[in-house]
């Protein structure tokens, strides 16, 4: 392996072997009715050539050892913290947020523990209204909207495009203080003694009413929010300005431009929550404001504020995650996606659409009729898109060559509890069954089968698949199919209960609820209990994994992406050399199609396409 | 144990066409997710790696192509079937929303934690609203403190109650029975505790419960007294040397404002004369009555408004 | 070295000229008692002043396209915001 | 190409760094718009309600200091615009004469904002410290203040932080930090200072014109 030019010497995995696949989609299979082209047999000349750097570099200096990895480049906790390296960044992240995600999760397996029984014995009416409240701050906006954007957009928005970090580092990392500033003062306020308000901070409970810490609730949103924008910012120039030689637009791989379309949610919208956060915690300070009806103000005018950031900030969330489902899918079923430019546009379509349509929270609040009925018809259209999305990794999987590691069952779980999660929201646009549907238990299980059956299943979909990037590491593909498989069943039996529950009327945010509902409730319950031991399994196998597992090669999974092109994990620089794109991504057809003779081949030639690892299971034998 | 309800009960035509237009989205959302499913299914197996199904694909010009029509077939046919969907949905809201002209008025405040209803004769209630069956009854309801949501699952309706402002709920039961009341607007602590009954009977038994009920006086006439409790009499009454606006007749009819402007006085204008009386003031009248917020119970101020609405015909002088 | 093209000492004067002349016929229209269409006509004068300091002093006019759409989206999103919110602002009250 | 630019270690050039600050420096503004747009969307909503309420309170606010001011932000804008372009000329002593100008100018704004505050207390028209309006719609008329104070305030803010930036520019500029080939921390600071200036550009008609007939 140690043939390749010099602009291919980070491709060289610590452990040799099998492992240090080189993938070709970059190379020019444009056309695949043919033999494959010279790109296939020449993948360091075809698909990466030195780009001339600007300045002098060590690493373009000629043939020389692996590179640093990103996690040598300095043990301490301060090189750390310090660092404005866009991976080390993303891990500082994938700690905080887990660090939330399971604090969030404490507060849900309360919530959970308390409606079991119809009356409220477990906790107190003011605790259960603590719990949920921070249940949804918490998981809201210190776990959804960061998870992937912050983790994995960081880690990956400059492999993927080629870069060598993100336009503006510095602000990267003050996007990450800022985020853990806003944390402090939401954990501080709860351990002050909690917020009551619920999550969306309906005025006038949240100004004149409500007894608890509500400013320093609002104001850890408000700062994380400026974590959110300058995320966003960050993201937007450094894919407009930071793509390699070739990378143009309709090559850049789907996660990149769900990236994109997230980051435009995030610059145009968290503003306005910011403002708004602002205008309320002056009127709580003070008692006078535009929200309170006392002096002819309107609480209705939160609402629409709050849900011009909320609705957009649902998209916020799921974006990402069709991102993330466009790459584990294409990569597994071994197969370009379908319909890649629609895929594209689709996400941009959602993210756009998505920010007229927020008036569909308020279709009992007491606004317009007319409003409710153009917001209604809006909602629908941003069900399009998101249909599109599915039907074409539905068409993606036709015939393909199917693997079933972990990341792919996350994936195909994703793909139909999204589904499940959209169309139950068709229910929810469509005004006079919204009227009955509001704020009962449907809206709660629609949401979630989106958020969490949607983000999170992708977010853990995307740890399994990138871990060996990341970490260098291998983890047990065994046990992480079966958490997968935990979760699936978990979640649908926490969530489908509550659809029921929903359509017979049981409000949401209810302490205590009359006892035809038990029997749903218990189901739910149970099923959220089996949804915990689905999300703590991956802690163990993941760090077991950092230590125990086989080393990475640098393309385990035979992905096409320009991030399987530099070792695992990624050098400081995260390419020895720029690399120059040619061909659009997710080549996987031609790849298949193409070398059946070795594929069984043993000892792979140099300069010939890298194997991946034995049959079906892509990753297994690197050592 | 296994006895719990899978399907809410039904108690009003409207319900009834709610629940066609939930069996419809369920028809079409079933056969989506699971055609979806299957083909995920289907495909999973099929093309799993190392069968052996074929996998040759047209060529890329004729994949394009094809690929284009499947495209534009999944794009259209979703949208006109939802946006069908989502019309229908909007002319039921649009009923939802237009109560008829002889619908039995009753009147309700949120306030934490609990409803307290009053019927236009006067009977008071508290969590629990008594209704005939076969009569259109119109809810009009404010809140005296947040945000609350009068939510009856029986009819499949709610609606959100706002401090300072009037909305309203309307329904016709068709047979008698008792059902839930809930708050589905967060609004406290005790939310979850501020759920009540409606109970629906039949216009006799109902007419029985009203003659037997709490009222001692009606609605009107309990207005009349808090009139006079709350000093409003010494202004607007027939003796009164202050120069305050008649408001004898006034109920429902037009009135010009001091800035040029004109309002129907409604339900909402009275209250906004009480609680706000800056706001609008009468053409011709000095802006000298004082606010009477945080001074009169919001009940008590729907008292008074029906006081106001029964002397919609009467001349001035009448009050005292 | 590459120049960066600059507009002319006169050109900026001239869009500091139509400033300073719009915002007195903002001042003085706003005495001339034109109903509703007063604020129309001040908004009106606001955007054109707006656009003058966006193209002139802030050099979108010969700014890359980007740029501009990135401009653009500011006000856009806000008019989304204003526009759609006018459908229960404007019909409720 | 001389080889005074920095460039950071992720750009290949300075013409990308160039072109990426600047892309960055205009979405930034763009979320600034929607910051500002919150307000302005709670201002119409409010002025919907009671329109009588805000044609009143606005003739209440001090419409001679709020043109004056208007017009002394303009032409800090002038002088802004003018250091920029005397930035790109490599014209050191002009571009910094037109930064201190800017920033005087910007000084004398927030002056003549804070005497017309203390105008409006003396006024008691300030809620929350002392406010009372005798007449009709004293609420919506509150309502009105309230938002004038919260705009503006929020305006101000930008306008010191506006001021500051400036004063840096004007030291670097006055230590010779930027050459015809570097000139983007000024660029970008100008950006900024016209973004403020275009809010207060609208602030000015819905705050002091609503009507003056």
């Amino acid at each position: 392996m140690s043939t390749d030019g010099p602009s291919q010497g980070a491709n060289s995995a610590p452990s040799g072997g099998s492992a240090a696949a080189k993938p070709q989609a970059w190379g020019d299979h444009a056309s695949n009715d043919g033999p494959p082209r010279g790109a296939n047999s020449a993948p360091a000349g075809g698909s990466a050539a030195a780009k001339p750097q600007a300045r002098g570099n060590d690493a373009s200096a000629g043939p020389m050892p692996t590179p640093r990895s990103y996690l040598d480049d300095g043990f301490s906790l301060w090189s750390w913290f310090s660092s404005v390296d866009h991976k080390r960044i993303a891990i500082l992240y994938a700690v905080s947020i887990t660090l939330f995600f399971f604090t969030g999760g404490v507060a849900a397996t309360l919530i959970r523990l308390e409606l079991i029984t119809p009356a409220g014995d477990f906790v107190s009416a003011e605790t259960y209204n603590k719990l949920f409240t921070m249940h949804g701050v918490i998981m809201v906006w210190f776990f959804l909207i960061p998870s992937i954007p912050s983790t994995f957009g960081n880690f990956l928005v400059p492999l993927m495009i080629g870069a060598r970090d993100l336009a503006f580092p510095k602000l990267n990392l003050l996007s990450w203080y800022l985020y853990i500033a806003g944390g402090l003062f939401t954990v501080g306020a709860l351990i002050a003694g909690g917020v009551d308000t619920g999550w969306t901070f309906y005025t006038p409970f949240s100004t004149m009413f409500s007894n608890t810490h509500v400013i320093a609730a609002v104001t850890g949103v408000f700062v994380v929010g400026f974590s959110s924008i300058l995320t966003g910012l960050n993201f937007i120039v450094t894919i407009h300005k930071m793509r390699a030689p070739g990378m143009t637009w309709f090559r850049l791989p789907l996660f990149i431009w769900a990236m994109y379309a997230t980051s435009i949610i995030f610059v145009l919208a968290t503003p306005v929550l910011a403002i708004t956060l602002f205008l309320l915690a002056i009127e709580r300070f003070a008692g006078v404001g535009v929200f309170d009806p006392a002096l002819g103000g309107d609480p209705l005018l939160f609402q629409h504020l709050f849900w011009f950031y909320s609705h957009p900030a649902v998209y916020v969330m799921i974006l990402p995650a069709m991102g993330v489902a466009s790459e584990i899918i294409t990569c597994y079923a071994r197969k370009d996606i379908f319909a890649y430019r629609s895929m594209a546009f689709a996400v941009l379509a959602i993210a756009i659409i998505g920010f007229l349509v927020w008036g569909h929270h308020m279709f009992v609040s007491g606004q317009s009729i007319y409003a409710g009925m153009v917001f209604s018809i809006l909602t629908f259209l941003v069900a399009i898109p998101s249909a599109i999305k599915v039907f074409n990794w539905t068409a993606t999987l036709y015939k393909g060559s199917i693997h079933f590691d972990a990341p792919m069952l996350y994936l195909l779980g994703f793909v139909g509890l999204f589904t499940i999660g959209g169309m139950t929201g068709l229910f929810l646009a469509s005004l006079a069954l919204d009227v009955h549907l509001h704020d009962t238990y449907f809206v709660i299980a629609h949401f979630h089968y989106i958020m969490v059956g949607g983000s999170v299943m992708a977010f853990l979909g995307a740890v399994h698949f990138w871990w060996p990037k990341i970490t260098g590491r291998m983890y047990s593909d065994r046990w992480a199919r079966f958490a997968a498989i935990i979760v699936f069943v978990g979640f649908n039996l926490t969530f489908f209960p509550q659809f029921l529950l929903g359509y017979l009327g049981m409000p949401r945010r209810y302490h205590e609820y009359p006892p035809e509902f038990q029997v749903l409730n218990v189901l739910s319950s149970a099923g959220a209990s089996v949804l915990a031991v689905g999300y703590l399994l991956p802690l163990f196998y993941l760090f077991w994994s950092l230590k125990y597992g086989p080393r990475a090669g640098s393309n385990p999974w035979r992905a096409t992406g320009l991030e399987w092109q530099t070792p695992s994990p990624p050098p400081v620089e995260n390419f020895a050399a720029i690399p120059v794109v040619t061909a659009p991504p997710y080549q996987y057809s031609a790849m298949e199609i193409a070398p059946q003779p070795p594929r069984s081949r043993s000892a792979p030639a140099p300069r010939e396409r890298g194997e991946g690892p034995g049959e079906g299971i892509p990753g297994k034998d690197a050592v | 144990m296994w006895d719990f309800p899978l399907h809410p009960p039904t108690d009003s035509s409207l319900a009834t066409r709610v629940d066609h237009l939930f069996y419809a989205w369920l028809a079409v959302s079933g056969i989506v997710t699971i055609a979806v499913f299957f083909l995920i299914v289907y495909f999973a197996m099929k093309y799993r790696h190392g069968s052996r199904a074929a996998r040759d694909l047209p060529p890329g010009a004729k994949l394009r192509r094809e690929s284009h029509r499947i495209e534009i077939a999944w794009i259209v046919t979703p949208l006109v079937i939802f946006l069908g969907m989502g019309f229908w949905a909007a002319g039921l809201y649009y009923a939802h929303a237009a109560p008829p002209a002889d619908a039995t008025e009753v009147y309700a405040v949120g306030k934490q934690w609990m409803w307290k209803l009053e019927h236009t004769g006067g009977q008071r209630e508290i969590d629990e609203l008594h209704v005939p069956a076969g009569r259109p009854v119109k809810l009009i309801m404010t809140s005296q403190d947040v945000i609350h949501s009068f939510f009856m699952p029986v009819f499949r309706i709610k609606q959100d109650v706002l401090p300072g402002r009037y909305t309203i709920l309307w329904f016709t039961a068709d047979k008698p029975g008792d059902y839930h009341v809930f708050c589905t607007q967060y609004c406290g602590t005790d939310h979850a505790r501020m759920i009540g009954r409606v109970v629906v009977m039949q216009p006799a038994a109902f007419q029985r419960w009203l003659t037997r009920g709490n009222a001692t006086q009606s609605m009107a006439e309990e207005g009349a007294a808090r009139f006079r409790q709350y000093g409003c009499s010494g202004c607007h009454g027939a003796s009164a040397s202050v120069h305050a606006p008649k408001l004898e007749g006034l109920f429902g009819r037009r009135v010009q404002l001091s800035d040029g402007s004109s309002v129907v006085a409604d339900e909402r204008y009275i209250h906004d004369s009480v609680m706000l009386p800056r706001k609008d003031v009468v053409a011709g009248y000095e802006p000298i009555m004082p606010s009477f917020q945080g001074e009169i119970a919001e009940e008590d101020l729907l008292d008074i408004i029906a006081y106001i609405k029964s002397l919609r015909d009467a001349t001035p002088g009448e009050i005292r | 070295m590459i120049a960066h093209p600059v507009a002319t000492l006169r050109s900026y004067v001239l869009v500091w000229v139509a400033l300073i002349g719009l915002l007195l016929i903002t001042l003085g229209s706003a005495y001339v008692p034109l109903g509703p269409m007063n604020s129309a006509v001040n908004l009106a004068i606001a955007a054109i002043k707006a656009l003058l300091v966006a193209f002139f002093f802030m050099h979108l006019r010969s700014a890359h396209y980007m740029l501009r759409i990135a401009a653009a989206a500011g006000f856009l999103w806000l008019a989304i915001l204003i526009g759609l919110s006018l459908t229960d602002f404007a019909v409720r009250y | 190409m001389t080889q005074a630019v920095i460039v950071a270690r992720q750009f290949d050039d300075a013409e990308q760094q160039r072109k990426a600050s600047d892309l960055g420096m205009w979405v930034f503004l763009a979320t600034e718009v929607l910051f500002f747009g919150g307000l302005f969307t709670a201002y119409i909503a409010t002025r919907l309600h009671d329109p009588q309420a805000f044609a009143i309170a606005s003739r209440l606010t001090n419409v001679t200091l709020g043109s004056i001011n208007t017009g002394v932000l303009l032409t800090s804008s002038l002088m802004m615009a003018l250091a920029v372009r005397a930035t790109k000329l490599g014209s050191g002593r002009a571009a910094l004469g037109f930064l201190c100008a800017t920033a005087v100018l910007g000084v004398a704004f927030l002056g003549i904002k804070f005497t017309e505050y203390v105008l409006d207390y003396h006024d008691h028209l300030v809620p929350i410290l002392d406010f009372s309006h005798p007449g009709p719609h004293a609420g919506g008329v509150e309502n009105f203040f309230y938002l004038y104070f919260f705009m503006t305030g929020l305006h101000s803010i930008h306008m010191i932080v506006g001021i500051v930036v400036v004063t840096v520019l004007a030291v670097m500029t006055a230590r010779r930090r930027f050459t015809p080939d570097y000139f983007t921390p000024v660029e970008l600071g100008g950006l900024y200072w016209h973004l403020v200036d275009i809010v207060w550009i609208f602030l000015y008609p819905l705050l002091y014109l609503v009507s003056r007939t």
